[in-house]
């Protein structure tokens, strides 16, 4: 019984981390229809500017809104001069050039900052809690309710402004939007640095727990888009809900079936959700008609 | 005189990045210093080396190019097994004198006419490991490694040789590069049948890191042994307050001060260190060190064999003999091609926030 | 068409025939070679890939899932079923054709972005089994490769290499350039663009991408076989992600639905590398930044990009 | 009548596809208050047209002028602030938005409380909107997009309407109502610039129009002197 | 026997009836047309008939055989083809390879030859090529066969589906608004390309709202509203229904009635 509720913590807390990268995802997605694999060197952004920053005498809140700025900047130069000057080309374009960006990005922090792995002190102590034999540790706590404010705040501008439904437009037809007084090149620039800001978030939230480095990003990246995916593309809380579920599987597969494919696990689960509702879990359902 | 071209591929970027960063750095530091001092057979040194990034085939391919392309005498490199492995064909093929950075067994076992290694075995990190449990009374023990190549060839390793030191591997977890959080393989292994009486973890990077705060948060109660893939100052600072306690097996270089006058390691470690530290603006780890050994050990037997002829020098490797590194005293042969014994890794525990020599 | 002239199809494959026997003639090393020889094997995957994804709009981020498999069919084959690493080889083909066949339905009724992910998954499986069951495959360090012989020919020597991969690629790129000029060619492009239009011309949709995911599989496969004997070395990172990634960049960036733009793709990716060793630690900025020029510069691809280019200059 | 003032002045107008060009100097005037119509054949560059006048469309050579300065330079979504607002050809309707956001989006340029009456107005005009305000405007039927695309044009409170075949997809009664309403936008103010294939109901309430053939203005004038030009009866209205 | 019939036809979406109850049939070498209001579920009939969407109400006969529920492309083997009111068209292609792959049904596709690219591969392009040639002629594109179908005209594009449709010689051909987009002189341009279509012998069910055009050139008339038949008819009859007028015509009776007077 504790055993199932330690991994339960586990998959809900530390692994929100995954709803905060589907996050970014999405965001981006849904203004554009591009996957931006350069996501990954937000949360790598976040992270290593707070820990120099910190390690620097710069106090913990100031260098997190410092990294959060350096992320938010990257992101609207990477709208600015690299997405920007190839509008009009196909979301695969795109999607490369991204994958271009996150190598570029990466390769500079390589040498503005080390190779090495880094920490950050947890925000509120060390000291688990322990809740009927199971244990969390507060910083988990912060993660988690990170994602949540962070999803909430998201769902109000998507859902519920006229600027996220402009978001929104853009991605649907480009056209469209600029006939209607969108200025879509605004629409992307902000897209690309909210989605930094989140990713920067993420990334400050969980070094203390899971440490950085300039190569963390990838596989966090990965189960991100998965779990976007999973949760259906597009909706900001479908991301979340993804991203606690693939945290969910993981955890009990490693927990319950086998550490080694705990991974194999959680995408053969994937695989089966997709396959029966291939819009993911909260997914809009396709509506062009013929 | 032309140069002496010394070629190197390590993983300089990737996920080995920080065991292939001071490795790079050592290798340049160490040529620059030798070549201020003369040079070897007074003729000047050069590096030739490239970043695999992690990959066996870019290793490979850099491997060819090494040899056929910079046309170097001798290498000294291969961050990982699985990168060194992949170069080892092209060198010896080309019969060039191959000094492997990485810490798998089956670089040098069987061994190869021109294949040798500096870094302690995962086999020894092992039987150093299990000698302790032994001297202490346990037993059962859980393994917990990842999945990358250190963690994948130490764990079977230990697998192997757990018998023969009577130990019991009760339990056997694994976790992904790139996972934030081992609880649930702690959770299994804390609720094992019969229960464990130690935890030992196989891996490096930032995933030891995490098990040792994980396995602070569930309060586990039993004595946490890590590798020398930890062996560095800033694993101190990534686990924090929870690595109290915790012992590993590592090189000499790690406790440097603590080595009594009379080890004949400390001036060889001491040196090493200051030099490295003063210059790189970072702390030693033992990783650089493995650079160190196998430089010294190549030029050494460039040296001796006074040619930089490929045969030559590999003969020259082998007659190693008590060469001080800071992996410990060196004793090549033609049926060892790493000469390190059991001595060479001492036994570590981390305490108030340092490492302590225990013996 | 004037009598007399080649098809843009046997324009291709002949220009790239002597394209081969030029590089041979002009390379002075086995380096160059070699990775010439890398050159053709990625960029016969990319061909395939490019089949899937550029002709008929299915997007796979499993590919290298593909090359792992034929990889380690002509490791494995001869170590655990003694096998020569011939049949080894048809083995792994037929592994790789298999499992895309048995796969392939459920996952291709996925669109897009969903497509991706679920090929994602596939490929990290795949991956997952060649790097955790250590005993077979001998997991993350790799496993070496037993010597081809053919015939009693043993295969050695970077020029016999370069030869053997670049008239594999020869063949493989003539094999696509066929099916894009055939009634499947065509059936792929339009389910392309409208599935529901296609299948009112009467195409069977599903099958259709069930086809081209096995022939790309299958392409994928050789590559990897042919990659795993040559370097006579094989890890799990043949199948791995980033390999996949590597391998759709490749098709995007020579051009997609462009048989010759993968060539150039693979060339441009395999090469870059080497070339940018100069930069030393900016060598992975470089390839960045020169990763996102092109894709700007030229945004449907190296080939179409620059056919355009070349078109717009006045004659 | 007052003197109406010129309101748009296209000058040597020329835009394309890359090597195609589809509109090849054209000259042409709207006044405001005016119903302009525009027909021409298939493929004549009446989209090629109105699309560079709504600054979607690069623009090759020529002048637009708006109100006596030019705007060739601005964005698309700065000359909707000026009050261009354009019904695409091809309906262009945001398809997994709802019925009332595509509205909604229709007056993004405007400020909240007019949007809510002119929402009213609209929905009054196309019933089944209303009745359909949740629903994705994707599930439509093609002759319901083509009024939700109307319908976000006219949110826009536009000065000057352009309109790329409003008919189209319209059963009968819908289309002269649409034609009614475009009169009746006219009465109120809004100056509009019409293509329309359904030539003679569009030059039945034209002030002035114009025939484009080939991307070139062949003819000119009235709205009832085209209607009654035997050119125009042959190759337009088929009479 | 009727070349297509659809029996008690019926279908919802969440609340809303889209079709209910609804039956016809049309003869080899008729033109059948259907019209009504916005929405009254036209193109929802030609989309359950030709198998884009499913219903468990109601059946479809084709030459006498039912066909309920088959996918569309073995609709298309059994000689169903149509075209779309919302554009399908191949972009990525040539309008010349568009009205090609309207041909797969009439090639052979053996995949070993292809891949080989045997003889008869190359003499069946060829076949198939010329084929297309003669339909876009026919539909008035020849000039414009080797052109991206990107960069054709709407009024081009939806000529362009109906040549697409013709190439794999259906014996059954549903035409969605074939004339939107069509000024007057083009609209009669359709009207001869539809009577010289149906003259060989093929049925075709037409969905169009310009009057003249149907009102001139069909042989019976379906009126749909809100899902259900309103009437059915010559269209004569259809014209002076005063329900069909109430809630679909309006004026315009008066002036189709001229137009085929
Ligand atoms: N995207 C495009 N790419 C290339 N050429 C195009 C494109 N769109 C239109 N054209 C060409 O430009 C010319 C004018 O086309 P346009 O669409 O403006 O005509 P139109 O008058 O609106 O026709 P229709 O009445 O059929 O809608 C045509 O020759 C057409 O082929
Ligand atoms: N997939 C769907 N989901 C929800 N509603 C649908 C769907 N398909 C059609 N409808 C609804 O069914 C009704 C009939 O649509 P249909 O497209 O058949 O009309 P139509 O008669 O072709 O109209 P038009 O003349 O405007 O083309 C419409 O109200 C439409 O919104
Ligand atoms: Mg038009
Ligand atoms: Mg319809």
């Amino acid at each position: 019984m504790d055993q199932l509720l330690q991994f339960v913590f586990s998959g809900l807390t530390v692994r929100a981390v995954y709803a905060l990268v589907a996050l970014g995802f999405t965001l981006i997605y849904n203004a554009s229809d591009v996957i931006n694999f350069a996501q990954e060197e937000f949360v790598m952004l976040g992270g290593m500017v707070t820990v120099f920053a910190f390690a620097a005498g710069v106090p913990l809140p100031l260098a997190a809104l410092l990294a959060i700025a350096v992320a938010v900047v990257t992101g609207l130069l990477l709208h600015r001069f690299a997405i920007e000057p190839a509008r009009g080309a196909s979301a695969v374009t795109l999607i490369i050039i991204t994958i271009g960006a996150s190598i570029l990005i990466r390769g500079l922090a390589q040498i503005v900052f080390d190779r090495q792995f880094h920490s950050l002190p947890a925000f509120s102590g060390e000291e688990p809690i322990r809740v009927l034999g199971a244990s969390i540790l507060p910083q988990s706590l912060w993660v988690l309710g990170g994602a949540a404010a962070i999803v909430a705040v998201l769902w109000l501008v998507m859902e519920r402004t006229l600027l996220g439904k402009a978001v929104r437009a853009t991605a649907a037809n480009r056209l469209a939007a600029r006939l209607v007084g969108i200025d879509t090149t605004l629409v992307l620039a902000f897209a690309f640095g909210i989605s930094g800001a989140i990713g920067a978030m993420a990334g400050i939230l969980i070094t203390p727990i899971t440490l950085t480095s300039v190569t963390v990003g990838t596989l966090l990246a990965l189960k991100g888009f998965a779990a976007a995916m999973l949760g259906g593309m597009g909706n900001p809380v479908g991301a979340v809900v993804g991203g606690l579920a693939l945290g969910l599987l993981e955890s009990l597969a490693a927990g319950f079936i086998s550490s080694t494919y705990k991974d194999a696990v959680a995408f053969l689960v994937i695989l089966a959700v997709l396959f029966v509702l291939p819009q993911g879990l909260l997914g809009r359902r396709g509506v062009e008609r013929v | 005189q032309a140069p002496i071209r010394i070629g190197s591929v390590l993983s300089v970027t990737g996920p080995a990045s920080f065991l292939g960063d001071p490795e790079a750095r050592t290798l340049r530091l160490y040529i620059d210093r030798i070549n201020q001092s003369g040079g070897v057979l007074g003729r000047r040194l050069e590096l030739v080396l490239y970043d695999d990034g992690g990959d066996a085939n870019r290793a490979r391919t850099f491997a060819t190019r090494l040899v056929e392309d910079d046309r170097v005498v001798a290498i000294v490199g291969g961050t990982t097994t699985g990168t060194s492995l992949a170069m080892i064909p092209v060198f010896e093929e080309a019969r060039l004198p191959f000094i492997s950075l990485a810490g798998g067994i089956e670089i040098i076992e069987p061994v190869k006419p021109f294949t040798f290694k500096t870094p302690h075995t995962d086999k020894m990190a092992c039987e150093k490991i299990f000698d302790d449990l032994r001297k202490r009374g346990l037993t059962r023990v859980g393994l917990i490694s990842g999945t990358g190549g250190f963690g994948a060839s130490m764990r079977t390793q230990c697998l192997r040789v757990a018998p023969a030191f009577g130990i019991t591997i009760a339990a056997d977890e694994r976790y992904g590069p790139g996972d934030t959080d081992m609880t649930p393989q702690l959770t299994r292994i804390r609720n094992v049948q019969g229960g464990v009486q130690a935890v030992v973890n196989a891996d490096f990077g930032q995933g030891p890191a995490i098990v040792t705060r994980n396995f602070a948060q569930l309060g586990m109660g039993v004595p946490l042994y890590q590798s020398h893939g930890v062996a560095s100052r800033s694993f101190i600072e990534l686990a924090g307050p929870a690595a109290e306690g915790l012992r590993l097996p590592a090189a000499a270089l790690l406790v440097a001060e603590q080595l009594p006058d009379n080890d004949p390691q400390k001036p060889v470690v001491m040196a090493y260190k200051q030099l490295y530290e003063s210059t790189q603006n970072q702390p030693v780890s033992t990783f650089g060190g493995h650079a160190f050994d196998g430089l010294m050990i190549l030029v050494e037997a460039i040296k001796r064999a006074g040619s930089t002829d490929g045969a030559r020098i590999r003969d020259a490797i082998r007659q190693t003999r008590g060469f001080i590194g800071t992996g410990g005293v060196v004793n090549m042969s033609e049926t060892d091609h790493m000469g390190l014994d059991l001595s060479a890794f001492r036994m570590i525990e981390i305490r108030n926030g340092t490492w302590r020599l225990l013996d | 068409m004037p009598s007399g002239r080649l098809s843009p199809r046997l324009a291709t494959v002949a220009g790239l025939a002597v394209l081969l026997f030029l590089l041979w003639l002009v390379f002075p090393s086995g380096f160059f070679l070699r990775i010439a020889t890398l050159v053709w094997i990625n960029a016969l995957a990319a061909v395939g890939l490019n089949l899937l994804m550029g002709l008929a709009g299915q997007v796979s981020l499993g590919q290298a899932g593909f090359v792992g498999i034929g990889a380690y069919a002509v490791a494995l084959g001869p170590r655990h079923l003694g096998l020569d690493p011939l049949p080894s080889l048809g083995l792994g083909l037929l592994c790789a054709g298999l499992l895309a066949f048995l796969v392939g339905r459920p996952i291709l009724r996925l669109r897009g972005h969903y497509l991706a992910v679920a090929t994602l998954g596939l490929g990290i499986l795949i991956w997952l089994v060649l790097n955790s069951e250590v005993a077979i495959t001998g997991g993350r360090d790799g496993i070496q490769v037993p010597r081809l012989v053919l015939f009693g020919w043993r295969v050695a020597g970077a020029a016999t290499w370069y030869w053997i991969n670049g008239l594999t690629l020869l063949a493989g790129v003539l094999v696509a350039l066929n099916l894009e000029d055939s009634p499947i060619g065509r059936a792929l492009r339009a389910l392309h663009d409208s599935e529901v239009a296609a299948a009112v011309a009467g195409i069977d949709v599903a099958r259709a991408k069930l086809a081209v995911f096995v022939i790309a599989a299958v392409y994928a496969a050789l590559a990897g076989a042919l990659l795993a004997l040559f370097n006579r070395f094989v890890t799990p990172q043949a199948a791995d992600f980033l390999h996949s990634i590597e391998l759709v960049t490749m098709v995007v960036i020579g051009g997609m639905g462009s048989c010759l733009g993968a060539v150039v793709g693979a060339a441009v990716l395999t090469i870059l590398p080497q070339a940018l060793t100069v930069f030393h630690d900016y060598e992975h900025a470089v390839l960045g930044l020169m990763i996102i020029l092109f894709m700007i510069f030229l945004r449907q691809g190296i080939v179409p990009g620059l056919a355009v280019l070349l078109a717009k200059r006045p004659a | 009548m007052a003197r109406r003032q010129r309101m748009l002045r296209v000058e040597a107008l020329r835009s394309g596809y890359g090597r195609i060009e589809a509109v090849k100097g054209v000259d042409l005037e709207v006044s405001s208050g005016e119903i302009v119509a525009l027909i021409g054949a298939n493929g004549a560059g009446k989209k090629t047209l109105l699309r560079a006048i709504s600054g979607v469309q690069p623009v090759t050579a020529g002048r637009i002028l708006f109100e006596g300065a030019p705007i060739e330079e601005l964005a698309a979504h700065a000359r909707v602030a000026l009050g261009i607002v354009q019904v695409p050809e091809g309906r262009q309707v945001f398809a997994p938005l709802t019925v009332e956001d595509n509205l909604r989006l229709g007056a993004f340029r405007r400020g909240r409380a007019e949007t809510e009456t002119t929402l009213g107005e609209v929905y009054a005009l196309f019933p089944v909107l209303a009745a359909k305000r949740h629903e994705p405007a994707g599930r439509l039927s093609g002759g319901q997009q083509q009024m939700l695309a109307v319908g976000r044009a006219m949110m826009a409170r536009p000065r000057l309407l352009l309109l790329d075949e409003p008919s189209m997809g319209l059963a009968p009664l819908l289309v002269d109502q649409i034609l009614e309403a475009v009169v009746r936008l006219r009465a109120r103010g809004m100056t509009v610039l019409l293509v329309e294939q359904n030539a003679s109901a569009a030059l039945a309430i034209a002030d002035r129009a114009y025939v484009l053939e080939t991307g070139r203005i062949a003819h000119a004038g009235t709205g009832r002197a085209l209607l009654d030009d035997p050119r125009v009866r042959e190759a337009y209205l088929g009479i | 026997m009727s070349a297509i019939a659809a029996q008690e036809i019926g279908i919802s979406f969440g609340g809303l009836r889209a079709l209910d109850g609804v039956s016809f049939s049309a003869e080899p070498g008729e033109v059948f047309s259907i019209i009504g209001p916005n929405g009254a579920g036209k193109t929802t009939l030609f989309n359950i008939i030709s198998g884009v969407y499913r219903t468990r109400e109601g059946k479809v006969l084709l030459a006498g055989e039912d066909v309920t529920g088959l996918p569309p492309h073995r609709l298309a083997a059994r000689g169903l083809s149509r075209t779309f009111q919302n554009l399908q068209v191949f972009f990525r292609m040539t309008a010349e390879e568009n009205v090609m792959v309207g041909r797969h049904l009439r090639e052979r596709q053996g995949v070993i030859g292809s891949l080989l690219h045997l003889p008869w591969v190359a003499r069946q392009n060829r076949a198939t090529r010329e084929r297309a040639r003669e339909l876009l002629a026919f539909v008035g594109l020849a000039d414009r066969a080797r052109d991206p179908a990107g960069s054709l005209p709407y009024g081009a594009l939806k000529r362009l589906e109906i040549a697409r449709a013709l190439a794999a010689e259906p014996r059954v051909l549903l035409l969605d608004e074939p004339a939107a987009g069509c000024n007057p002189v083009e609209t009669e341009e359709i009207d001869r390309l539809i009577a010289a279509i149906a003259a060989r012998g093929t049925t075709v069910v037409l969905v169009e709202h310009d009057m003249k055009l149907v009102m001139r050139i069909s042989n019976r008339i379906l009126v749909l509203n809100h899902g259900r038949m309103l009437a059915l008819g010559s269209p004569a009859e259809v014209r002076g229904n005063p329900e069909v007028i109430a809630a679909y015509l309006g004026r315009h009776g008066a002036e189709a009635a001229h137009a085929s007077g």
